[in-house]
């Protein structure tokens, strides 16, 4: 650690969290506080893992600092943006098509020359004032027409901006009918920024058009013993191409990914899958119970975060099939990788071990990283979601309890059957039993919590402030965020890595990921760069009466 | 190849933009509300504005940047958003302590109809502004313009708010900067203070989104015109406005609000337009030019004369702001270049026909478009390729597939760190200007000469 | 490849130099003499020697660079160039009015043994000086150092024939900023003025090798140090080397001259040596740091920090004089860079330990070569490539060959422009050295990225 | 012409030479002033082309600014230099070696990626005064040594820098015993800066070095039936490769050019040619007579800059070799390559015809460049050499005439005689005669001022103050000279061009070159950039009493 840190050691007040807590508090008007002290929670685990209940999903203060966006964020930058070959449109004004345009360092590689790739366009119809008065319809409809003319895409997908749903626009009228007129799919979200209260309500609005427009338009079968989907991996810095990687040594088929390195192909046979694999839980939750709904598929939870979650999810993958050849490769792939990991891990825990991190991100991320900072024998003193459920801190098991609130009551919630034709048991129950007792349970998910130390700080939707002081009295080694974060929490001495983007890193998936992690915080927390913050007149600002020539 | 689509053929779009060359309305405004001093900027609209401006704004300057969000629900999108205003200035007040808010508005609450002024009295009526403190706006609806018009709308925010005339005139000289970078605002405020003029500077986002790193973060760093001194603008003898886009607005209203002049002016890029901000100034003033500046000119024109073969006849490809973009065009064109390819994304009835003005020596065609996306740039140069890009991060795209070399200029840029630190205004920025086209130009060179005609002396 | 012949295998040479990583003495005197007002200097020996100075000054400069020359023949080798010099002395008087002639000697004088103290003593006897005008010298033996070594000793014979002490001590104090560009020295003329603190810099070759175009040519320009401040040196409290090997000589023959102490510290290049360079100036001075010095410092730090990832552990090659060499390895270290390929050619006991030193931390084995050629760096390179190279124009060949991206630095940079005008000393130039290193990391990685990984925000 | 100097007429005294003479004198001290008087000379062309008698190649004065280099550069910058495949290894400090390291842009293409190219490179013993003391031979012999031990190339050649002569270093025997070990060819050259008065001096000591060690060694003889050796060319920014092209296109074999594109090999064998053509009567002809006296080759003056005069000397080179399908081809070249040049130079007229240039170059370029100058109507003011002799200035009929001082009684004449076995003549004595009538003399040159108009200044080495002076009372559109020049003369608000190095233009030579030179002398004399030279407020300083606001 550098010598200007380490010379500012924690405050008291840390080793005492009730304390950190009011003082994250006290500043808040009443009303405010009285809301955060509910989202700001001290970590307690049970003896049956049980975990005391965080408020989360709700709507951020007016006037707070928050790290949330909208919903057209979660729906068309998180969850659409990531495939290569939907031209996706944005009906509005220019701006959010402008700034979710490249911004989510989303990979993807297409299989030749000439395979289709929209990732790096910004399509918008540009709205102006005109349409606002007048309407928006037939400005839309003619830029899906030039679109289709100029690129002669599989399928285009609109996405409407606040003004959108206000003004009346009925894209989805206007989808059908193109549709129709082109002969391409074409289909619409109305995924208005004020909808919901955070990313959340686009990930499920995109959940939603993606199962009801794409999923299951091609029955084809693949060849492949053992079919499976991940689902909400979105090749940030690369992890899909490691992930993908280690799948093909194992022999799994992969079928799709939503969405990272995706196609509009791979969606709409997606139903062929035997299994759906979830590494983010909340944004993508939907489809997967859906797609079981509807083709009978299975899902289970996964991590490919930490090569120690990587070697268990790719086993449970493995217990899941019950087949002696899968499980015999998932376990040489595990030798084959694991001893480069341990040799970086060792060295790199040398420098990093006791090390002090918090990680404020996202919907799953926050949870997942604290897996690689344990392998390096880093110490997490506080996490929290930006968007997450209560579930996704607590575990499913608090499902049936979580109240619906109106804002979420917005969001549709599709009412999906067993397909006629194409429903298919997967796992028979009695396989269900023999898996449960093993450990491996389907449809689950524990959550954030269990996995944290009693006595450390939970926080749904942090803000800026509380992130301040979190530093000050942590003077944490590092804190994960995102790109607002970052600069602010570099400005107070304090490296910052983005768990969004990655900043410019990755891949950190799977075990080569890990690796790269590993060295990416032992660079931060130990660079020198962070040893020059005082000059040396502020280390030393007395001025000898008269200067002493040497 | 990363546009793999782009076709040669230019097919006319009506309602269809692909890859913008301007972004929307309130990122401006928050972008000129940081240049108060101890103001946060307040997106009156959904959370997803003020997260994907403040996400840009940092990418582009790689600093911290702040603002509140009134957190739109679907309820206030019906009911309209005076209750989450009130709250949020409430909150802000309490929590984060600025001196000023500065509220502009969205898409979202403009379509709805929200009537700022008056919430803003209300929050006053309802004791929700303490003693000392301020919450000023700017409409800047998205779908009207571009982010420069959001700027320009904010600053004429600072007018109606703050200007204020007791009828009195002091000998000092307020000066807009226009949308430009907090170096080059440093620089522009440099410039005056060599030539012993006193200056009010507003908005001024230097040292507040090029601060440094001391170890501790402040919200509100040392930088920003001041309260008092935004007050006091009303008091000047006139106003001297650059970039007629960003900053002309401002300066009509404080001449109509507190009767100060105001000169118009072109952003000071390049030499040409230079000699005009300084001959303003210095009669404006009263004052004489001093050897400090008169050097400065000459270095950029002996840079201007030593390098001139390598100038020539290039031709460019343009993308940015209307303001930058004339000023920089006719810097191009009096070194002799040809910036054959302009766009900008931002309306504008004058842009088209005053760079036409510009390059009409040039002898080339020109294709120029007001309302133009990077998309058709990028057709304009499969046709007529260019020996440079000038213009924004998102012109690598273009750069790599046409193999063109591009020079960073315009916002964002999110992808290198010069434009943070080193003016690209006033003559200094001119030789700034000039050292990345010859390094762009001339690595070019470098890579492509056979081995027999690699030049040691350029 | 344009070094087609350099093979990887590092055979040692005793007695062939290729590709030098330094030149002679006496351009370095020219280039200090330079650096004093209405100064002429003037090179005793053959016509070849001024004219090779003059025209790489130039190439490097873009500048007009004035001095005159002894015309040696075959006679005056054989007899002494006695005579020439007298001749010279009174012609440049009588034409070209300047008020001091630096002249340095060359191989050829040395060799025959020209006395040029006594030289000069006639030439004041003939009345070939007139009053009020300056004949000084320095001898620079071309085949001892180098150009470092010429500079050092011309600023010495600065010292020689002016510095002079009365006894009294004035609350001033010199500057000798060592071999660096005039932006350098301008840049180190403003750090001192805006710590409130009176100075004198000698040498001072800003605005003279970076004079504006006016239009008019001044063979004497505005810049360099005045013959008055020279004198006034010995009544100085006090005096700050910049670069041991360049200024450290004048410095230490001040204090024995006149009494007046010296600190001798590196090149403020860099964080850490500006720190330091700052903070004796403070001390000494007994003035605090200004708050735009500390926005400067914070500001090169936050480029540090921000940008840690792309600087840790790039490995780099330097070619450049000594002074600098070290200041700049220790600024890449500090950044967490590897510099792990060093060679200078200016010959010197101290320069290898103290890059050891400096490197220590470095996990990489780093070669470093006092006598060192950019022959041996090549073949270095070859057998451990690095991703970067830094030095002067002539390392291109290098760059090209190995396709490593190359950061202009030192002397002589004969191809670009950008040395002439903006400095690499202080917090000021630290950011622009780090931006430049940026570019080029960046931009290779921009070249080299597959399409997927392509990155928009860095 | 650009505003600000249209403003500026040239002084009235422009008009009278004589009162320009007496202008650029009268500052001088009284000797310099005598010498300086016979050195600037008013042209007057007799109707026998007489012309004054100029002095030349005579010391410069110490202390006069002097646009001249040395021997050293003139015997290895100059003449070797541009060969790619001799190692020249410079003897003496490290700084005449590192000063002619690649800064003459002499271009070369070696003929594979295998062939030897050491122009980018720079040899030298670095001399230490341990040499200085106690002699330089040791440290000689191992640079040699070591550069074969390295590059193993087919030659060597030595260049003694100032100190050498005087510490008493016989670098020939070292040649000589090293030659004997290595086996290949090694030789040296008493190239000290001192020797002579300029360049000149050098040029001499390069010729007969490179004719007595290795003119002459290959008596291969090549294909073709027009071979001649191209002299005085030395390929500055491509020029040779211009007219290698056009010798090509006529049925030419060029055997060797000396020295541009030039190879060891291509000296050895250059006695087989049947002619020689020199570009650069000042530099080479020291190798042409010595060729002509040993091996029977005649020689011709020819003049590729400038396309007339490109014409002009093929059509020359065709009546020498008195063959009508030779003549028809250069005549087809001449027709195929003129209508472009006319295009350009049509065009190009209308912007500089009337423009005034000075040339102060070389010791041939200030006359071939007039040419191009003219085609485009453009005036000579003045002009004159940097280095050349009175033969250049007046023509070869003064050679008679010339008085050899001391300075260049230092310099060897090689006393060549025919050789016995190589000698062949070439071209009979009738020929000769046919050719005169025709107007073609072999061994002859007429000169620079008998092509100049009347009343010009003609100025032979001239000083900065001379230059500036002229500058002052002419007010030229353009100023052609050296690099030394350059900046003072552009910021007089004046265009300079660069004739020795092109600055980075060229090919200057034959047609294509004519029009890169009539489209660069427009560029610069037409720039936009030279009008901005005064602010505006240096044009309008005066300010309102009241600035009155719009």
């Amino acid at each position: 650690m550098s010598e200007v840190l380490d010379t500012i050691s924690p405050k008291p007040s840390a080793l005492q969290p009730m304390a950190v807590k009011k003082e994250l508090l006290e500043r808040y008007p009443t009303k405010v506080a009285r809301k955060r002290a509910r989202q700001i929670i001290i970590n307690e685990v049970g003896p049956d893992c049980s975990v005391p209940e965080i408020q989360s999903n709700v709507r951020t203060i007016p006037g707070i600092i928050t790290q949330r966006g909208c919903t057209y964020a979660g729906c068309k930058g998180v969850v659409l943006g990531p495939t290569r070959d939907i031209v996706n449109i944005t009906h509005g004004p220019i701006g959010c098509g402008f700034y979710s345009w490249l911004t989510r360092r989303n990979q993807t590689k297409p299989n030749g020359p000439t395979d289709h790739n929209f990732m790096t366009y910004c399509f918008s119809t540009d709205m102006q004032d005109e349409q606002i008065i007048f309407g928006g319809e037939k400005k839309l409809r003619q830029a899906i027409q030039e679109a289709y003319d100029i690129l002669k895409p599989k399928a285009i997908a609109i996405f409407s901006t606040c003004p959108v749903g206000l003004i009346g626009d009925d894209v989805h009228a206007v989808a059908r009918e193109m549709k129709e007129k082109l002969g391409i799919n074409v289909f619409a979200f109305s995924c208005e920024g004020y909808k919901g209260v955070s990313q959340s309500a686009g990930h499920h609005i995109a959940n939603n058009g993606i199962f009801t427009h794409v999923v299951g338009l091609d029955d084809t079968v693949s060849e492949g013993k053992f079919k499976i989907n991940l689902l909400g991996e979105y090749n940030i810095g690369g992890d899909a191409f490691e992930i993908e990687r280690l799948f093909k040594d194992c022999g799994l088929t992969l079928i799709s990914t939503f969405s990272g390195n995706s196609s509009y192909d791979y969606f709409t046979n997606s139903h062929t899958a035997d299994l759906n694999l979830i590494m983010c839980h909340r944004s993508i939750n939907y489809v997967a119970e859906m797609m079981e709904t509807k083709f009978g598929i299975p899902w289970i939870k996964i991590n490919f975060i930490g090569a120690s979650a990587t070697a268990k999810s790719l086993r449970k993958i493995a217990a899941y099939f019950e087949d002696a050849e899968l499980a015999a490769r998932v376990e040489e792939v595990i030798a084959r990788e694991m001893p480069a990991v341990e040799e970086v891990r060792a060295e790199v825990k040398t420098r990093c071990a006791g090390k002090r991190a918090m990680l404020f991100v996202g919907g799953s991320r926050a949870h997942h990283y604290q897996e690689l900072f344990r392998e390096i024998g880093m110490e997490i003193v506080s996490a929290g979601y930006e968007f997450a459920h209560r579930d996704d801190y607590e575990g499913r098991r608090v499902l049936p309890n979580i109240k619906v609130d109106a804002d979420s009551r917005n969001i549709e919630e599709l009412h999906v059957e067993p397909d006629p034709n194409r429903y298919k048991v997967r796992i028979s129950p009695e396989q269900i039993d023999r898996l449960e007792k093993t450990g491996l349970r389907l449809k689950d998910y524990d959550g954030m919590m269990a996995e944290m130390p009693n006595g450390t700080l939970v926080i749904d939707d942090i803000s800026q402030f509380e992130t301040e002081k979190l530093i000050e009295i942590f003077r944490p080694d590092i804190v994960c965020a995102g790109i607002k974060e970052k600069y602010a929490i570099q400005k107070s001495g304090t490296p910052m890595k983005q768990l969004h983007s990655y900043d410019t890193g990755g891949p950190y998936a799977a075990f080569k990921g890990a690796i790269n992690f590993y060295r990416e915080i032992d660079r931060m927390v130990n660079s020198k760069v962070w040893k020059y913050l005082k000059a040396p007149w502020q280390e030393h600002p007395e001025l000898a009466a008269t200067y002493v020539w040497e | 190849m990363l546009l793999r689509h782009t076709p040669d053929t230019v097919a006319e779009r009506t309602a269809l933009t692909i890859n913008p060359a301007k972004t929307c309305q309130p990122i401006g405004a928050m972008y000129a509300a940081l240049g108060i001093n101890r103001c946060l900027p307040h997106s009156h609209g959904s959370q997803g504005c003020c997260a994907y401006h403040r996400s840009t704004l940092t990418r582009h300057y790689k600093e911290p940047v702040m603002a509140g969000t009134s957190s739109f629900t679907e309820g206030s999108s019906v009911f309209g958003g005076q209750a989450n205003l009130l709250q949020a200035i409430n909150n802000i007040f309490a929590i984060y302590e600025p001196e000023v808010i500065a509220v502009h508005t969205t898409c979202l609450s403009e379509t709805i109809g929200d009537d700022i002024t008056q919430i803003i009295a209300k929050a006053r009526e309802e004791n929700k502004i303490p003693k000392g403190k301020y919450v000023i706006h700017a409409n800047t609806p998205s779908y009207v313009g571009s982010h420069v018009t959001g700027f320009a709308n904010m600053v004429k925010g600072m007018v109606d708010y703050f200007a204020a005339a007791d009828g009195r005139k002091e000998n000092r000289i307020n000066i807009i900067p226009g949308y430009v970078e907090p170096a080059d605002m440093e620089e522009i405020k440099r410039i005056a203070s060599d030539m012993g003029i006193s200056t009010i500077m507003f908005p001024d986002t230097s040292n507040v989104l090029n601060g440094p790193q001391t170890g501790r973060y402040a919200m509100f760093p040392a930088g920003g015109v001041t309260v008092a001194d935004l007050i006091r603008t009303g008091g000047s003898m006139g106003t001297v406005a650059l970039g007629r886009l960003a900053s002309g607005l401002a300066a009509r209203t404080l001449d109509a609000k507190c009767k100060v002049p105001c000169e118009i002016l072109d952003l000071p890029i390049g030499l040409m337009a230079t000699d005009r901000f300084i001959d303003t100034l210095r009669q404006i003033a009263g004052v004489s030019v001093p050897d400090s500046l008169n050097i400065e000119r000459g270095r950029l024109l002996d840079v201007m004369t030593d390098m001139h073969q390598y100038f020539f006849g290039r031709t460019a490809a343009l993308a940015g702001d209307p303001d930058q973009l004339i000023s920089l065009t006719e810097f191009l064109v009096s070194v002799d270049m040809w910036p054959i390819h302009i766009v900008t994304g931002t309306p504008g009835k004058k842009f088209e026909s005053r760079i036409k003005e510009i390059t009409k020596e040039v002898p080339h065609p020109v294709n120029v478009k007001a309302t133009g996306d990077l998309f058709l740039l990028h057709q304009w140069i499969k046709n007529e390729p260019v020996d440079l890009l000038i213009g924004n991060t998102y012109m690598k795209y273009i750069a790599r597939d046409e193999d063109i070399p591009l020079v960073r200029f315009g916002f964002p840029i999110l992808d290198r760190i010069g434009h943070i630190y080193f003016p690209t205004i006033g003559y200094r920025g001119g030789l700034r200007l000039l050292e990345k086209i010859l390094d762009a130009l001339l690595d070019r060179q470098d890579r492509d000469a056979p081995e027999e005609s690699f030049e040691l002396v350029m």
